[in-house]
């Protein structure tokens, strides 16, 4: 797979070409570009299986990381490019040209993480939630807890353990000492 | 002796009360009976009684106007009315109902007569699925009729009469008269198309619960839920009845009226639990098809 | 139908655009009275004998209504089977969890059938959130929105345990004890409150006939 | 007859109908709906009864799992995964549990190999018959749904003596299995299998050469060979349109390199024909099945001594496990950084395009009746569409 990584880099710049498993690697490309790699890499590699798309919020970097995994049927490997894109109003070239079902993803992201995919069709409709007020729920900065507390009834006499210091006080005692 | 008019009314109360209850007790066995075939114990056979003084016991109803209410008015009465044209049991007083010469072409009409009526009703419900419901009955009504009525007219012209009581009497003397050994073909024909009146599988497609739920009663609740109930198990009993007349001999006594209509009804079960449901395109081509050829070959038999 | 004409206070049906608000019944719930002694007696055991469930699966409780139903469990014997409409169901089984989107569905379809109806709720999402309790779109009781008769706790409830639930259920309506419609009728204006504090856009009228 | 052959457009192109035009029907099947699968709903414009325009809405389900998963710790992740996707949890364990072996450097045991394989095709049965019950009722053949629910109640006894557990079983954790097989199980298994096979015959027999059912799911939803790559369909849904991608062979995980069996391929992937092959799939499962019981080592660990589950701290990696479920492709996407809890978890299920793209493409032009029967015939479950 190595042939491809030059050839990636070479054509796309692709940087830190990783190799997970024997049919697995990674590889990172500069995000403008994204469009021109996912073709390429379908028509010429035969990585013609979008698997996922999804996205990795790097809010100590302050980016959100785009995850796009491809999969080559015939030689049975699997690819995953990563492309960095700013937290603050970001924007990815959408893919759902080449891929039937890529807008469907583009639409979670947009409703999760607030990434836009401009022309991408039907982006902007509610994907899973109804009405929802506040933040993209999947950033890293919005806090599930305090908004469940905030938002919904408890009802009383639930005790909530913190449940690591309950595994370490009740079911493994040994490993506390 | 021949009972006086008032004495008639109150024998058709009777018998209207008897195949109230036989009819109610048939879809409780038959429910039951479906249920053994899937391997199951079933519910109860008295469940349909629990059903509808439930249904009648809901504390609140809504309407969608006038004719959402006349609707299973209607109903019960194109049920009653079937019934009360045919002589439930031969030559008995309590069970002859009404029956009179001619009355083969009032029950025919009665038994369209409640659909219409449901259709109107249910239209006025506004549910699409009620719409489409009704679409589909009505549509499917038209395709069963074809055989159902070409073996009805077989019938008439073999017998020369359009009195059921004459046609009963005709079959009398055992097997070899009836319509069963005599016509056969219009037996085949009219007990297709009974798979289409009674709504089992394959023809289910009025009250369709994964395509439609559940069609025309959608909307209905409480009393009249309890009212349409109630009528599918005398327009059930009547369409046995008549059957019975037509084809089977009729019948001299209860025992045989119950054991006859017991096996016609126990026929559609048994095919509904076997197949699944046709779409309503593909069952009015199947009606129009082979059944409708019957139905001819048995006219132009019933001729020479 | 008697509903129609005794009207106590119209509701503002504020969800809804203006244009739309004549096309919807703005009558709130009102409780009714039981009947009395025996006679109620009697249609509560007919209530009680004919469950007929709701076929909405809100949640992932759902899948075990499945072998409920077949051949293993046979919920029919016991009278109980599944409607397709809520017009004419008369228990409605909460099936887990319930995300704000389905609680909407679940207001409205509750709100469709036709009293007294009763609410069979789930597993232990539905009591205190069970393992969603920090989940930012299940709510995590949900007798705050609509009134529940018997609770089946467990992830999931085994068959046996429904049917063990169902019989509990028995036993209130023959106890007389099925009030949840007029309980909801009563403190309509709670419940009106606690869901339109969670169902942030309410495009629907404030009672659905 | 069969439907002549579709082209996909992307959804970009999509027709919509001016509803203004009083020709359509707009009417929603589901959520509240008996002909739906799982909790989701499809807003349906209907011209006549023809369905011309579908818009599927999803998110009844949604739990937030990717969130709740970054908020725990790895090992408290496993109540939370398996409810992913209700009838056939083990796929999400094994997921999981493989990507976070992989990324910790952890190596299972041969016997936990051998139990996972087990497990996975046991509920690859049970699943397949929740299937053919929910595809034959969507046709209104109740007595399909009847036995064949019963027979995954069976399979169902065996994970409950094997896991505990009914539904949830919890079974495969990192490092190898939760327990070891109990005394005199094999036994059991085979019998299970002999009367499952015995009824899977009736159901052949009574619904495969049924001419309604025929008349009802031939030519219905076809889906052309070279939509499969355009859509990322997986699974019997693509191995019915004839390619024969099966990641059971393909990557090669767990034992199945050392079982011995063909993936199925089709020839045509309507209705009729996914029903079929997923009937073959049936059998496989239980030919596999056997197979695992004869080969299984009887004695030896059947999982790895991990370290403390509460400091148990992942170097810093990301994976992509995939496993082949009954609907496809099924795979955990995970992300460490280092830290003792999941810095992303991406879940890829395969109805995720079944259920949206293709349905919203496929329904078109089909029949209201019809709609019920195509959804099942795709076998989607919405929970891991929204997770």
């Amino acid at each position: 797979m190595n042939e491809l990584a030059t050839r990636l880099a070479g054509r796309y710049g692709a940087r830190d070409w990783h190799d997970q498993r024997k049919d697995l690697a990674a590889a990172t490309v500069d995000v403008a570009r994204i469009r021109d790699v996912m073709a390429w890499l379908r028509d010429e590699e035969g990585y013609r299986h979008l698997s996922f798309m999804t996205a990795i919020d790097n809010i100590e970097r302050g980016v959100f990381t785009l995850a796009y995994a491809l999969r080559n049927h015939g030689t049975g490997h699997g690819l995953i490019i990563h492309a960095d894109v700013g937290r603050d109003d970001p924007k990815v070239d959408s893919i759902h040209l080449l891929w039937g079902q890529a807008w469907t993803y583009q639409r979670e992201m947009k409703e999760w993480y607030g990434i836009d995919f401009p022309g991408s069709p039907r982006v902007d409709e509610e994907f899973v939630l109804e009405g929802w007020e506040g933040p993209p729920m999947m950033r890293r900065d919005f806090d599930s807890l305090a908004y469940s507390d905030a938002t919904y009834a408890e009802r009383p006499g639930r005790v909530t353990h913190d449940p690591a210091a309950h595994m370490r006080d009740r079911l493994f005692p040994e490993a506390a000492r | 002796m021949e009972p006086t008019l008032l004495g008639r009314i109150g024998y058709a109360f009777v018998s209207l009360f008897v195949i109230t209850n036989y009819g109610l007790l048939l879809i409780g066995s038959m429910a039951r009976i479906s249920a053994k075939v899937q391997g199951r114990v079933g519910q109860p056979v008295w469940q349909p009684y629990i059903d509808i003084i439930k249904s009648s016991a809901k504390r609140n109803a809504i309407g969608h106007g006038v004719m959402f209410y006349l609707g299973p008015v209607f109903r019960l009465a194109g049920g009653i009315g079937t019934y009360m044209f045919i002589p439930a049991v031969f030559g008995s007083v309590v069970f002859r109902n009404f029956s009179d010469s001619g009355d083969l072409l009032l029950v025919m009409y009665f038994i369209f007569f409640g659909q219409l009526g449901m259709a109107l009703g249910a239209g006025e419900g506004g549910h699409p699925y009620s719409a489409i419901g009704v679409s589909r009955g009505l549509a499917q009504m038209t395709a069963f009729e074809v055989p159902f009525a070409l073996s009805v007219i077989a019938v008439a012209v073999q017998y020369g009469t359009l009195d059921i009581n004459a046609i009963v009497a005709a079959q009398q003397g055992g097997f070899a008269r009836w319509t069963l050994a005599t016509n056969p073909l219009a037996v085949v024909a009219a007990i297709i198309a009974f798979l289409g009146m009674s709504g089992h599988n394959p023809f289910s497609v009025v009250i369709a619960p994964q395509e439609i739920p559940i069609g025309p009663p959608t909307e209905y609740q409480s009393n009249l839920l309890g009212m349409l109930q109630t009528n599918r198990a005398i327009f059930n009993g009547a369409k046995l009845v008549l059957y019975m007349n037509l084809f089977f001999g009729g019948a001299t006594n209860i025992v045989a009226m119950v054991i006859k209509t017991f096996l016609i009804y126990f026929v559609n079960v048994f095919v509904g639990q076997a197949f699944p449901r046709f779409r309503t395109d593909q069952s009015i081509r199947f009606f129009l098809g082979v059944p409708t050829l019957i139905g001819i070959a048995s006219v132009i038999i019933a001729v020479i | 139908m008697s509903d129609k004409r005794l009207k106590p206070a119209p509701l503002a049906n504020e969800g809804l655009p203006p244009e739309e608000r004549g096309l919807f019944c703005d009558a709130a719930p009102r409780e009714y009275e039981p009947a009395r002694g025996a006679w109620e007696n009697f249609l509560n055991w007919a209530r009680s004998e004919s469950l007929w469930l709701l076929g909405f699966g809100t949640g992932c409780g759902a899948i075990e209504l499945r072998p409920l139903m077949t051949s293993r469990f046979d919920m029919y014997r016991y009278g109980i089977q599944p409607r397709p409409t809520p017009r004419q169901s008369s228990v409605f089984v909460i099936g887990g969890y319930a995300s704000v989107k389905t609680l909407k569905r679940i207001v409205r379809s509750y709100e469709q059938m036709m009293g007294p109806k009763f609410v069979v709720a789930l597993g232990s999402c539905t009591i205190n959130g069970g393992m969603y309790w920090d989940s930012y779109n299940t709510i995590k009781r949900i007798d705050q929105y609509i009134p529940v008769d018997v609770y089946i706790a467990g992830c999931m409830p085994r068959p046996e345990a429904l049917l063990a639930g169902f019989q509990e259920l028995k036993r209130i309506i023959k106890a007389g004890d099925g009030e949840g419609q007029n309980e909801y009728a009563r403190n309509f204006d709670w419940y009106k409150a606690n869901q339109k504090k969670v169902i942030k856009d309410w495009n629907m009228p404030d009672y659905n006939w | 007859m069969r439907r002549e052959k579709q082209h996909a457009v992307p959804p970009a192109e999509r027709a919509t109908p001016d509803l203004d035009s009083g020709k359509y029907l707009v009417m929603w099947q589901g959520p509240q709906h008996p002909g739906i699968t799982g909790n989701m709903s499809l807003r349906l414009v209907a011209e006549g009864d023809t369905v011309v325009d579908c818009e599927t809405h999803v998110g009844y389900l949604h739990r937030g799992f990717e969130k709740l998963m970054e908020r725990r710790l790895y090992m408290q992740n496993f109540p939370l995964v398996c409810r992913i996707a209700v009838p056939e949890p083990d796929f999400n364990e094994y997921c999981y549990a493989a990507a976070l072996e992989e990324l910790a450097g952890v190596v299972i045991p041969e016997k936990a190999v051998w139990l996972r394989t087990l497990s996975l095709e046991m509920i690859r049965l049970a699943s397949f018959l929740m299937w053919i019950g929910g595809q034959a009722g969507a046709f209104g053949h109740g007595t399909i749904a009847q036995w064949s629910v019963t027979m995954r109640d069976y399979v169902l006894d065996l994970f409950e003596e094997l896991t505990g557990g009914r539904i949830y079983h919890m079974y495969i954790i990192p490092g190898g299995v939760r327990g070891d097989v109990p005394a005199g199980f094999w036994k059991r298994v085979l019998a299970t299998m002999d009367v499952v096979e015995k009824n899977l015959d009736d159901i052949e027999l009574v619904m495969f050469h049924n001419a309604v059912f025929k008349a009802r799911a031939e030519g219905l939803g076809y889906i052309p060979r070279d939509w499969v790559d355009q859509y990322g369909i997986t699974g019997p849904n693509a191995r019915a349109a004839g390619a024969g991608r099966d990641l059971r062979k393909d990557s090669g995980y767990l034992a199945y390199p050392r079982l011995s069996f063909e993936p199925l391929v089709g020839t045509e992937s309507d209705a009729y024909g996914r029903a079929r092959l997923r009937l073959g799939e049936m059998y496989q499962a239980i030919d596999l099945i056997r197979q695992i019981v004869d080969r299984t080592p009887a004695n030896g660990p059947f999982r790895e001594k991990l370290p403390n589950p509460l400091h148990w701290k992942i170097p810093a990696g990301e994976t992509y496990v995939a496993a082949e479920c009954t609907r496809g492709e099924y795979g955990f996407y995970v992300v460490s950084d280092g830290s003792d809890k999941p810095r992303r978890v991406a879940v890829r299920g395969p109805s995720y395009t079944h259920a949206v793209s293709v349905m919203e493409r496929l329904v078109r032009g089909v029949n209201i009746a019809d709609v019920a029967g195509l959804m099942v015939s795709l076998h989607t479950y919405p929970p891991e569409i929204e997770r």
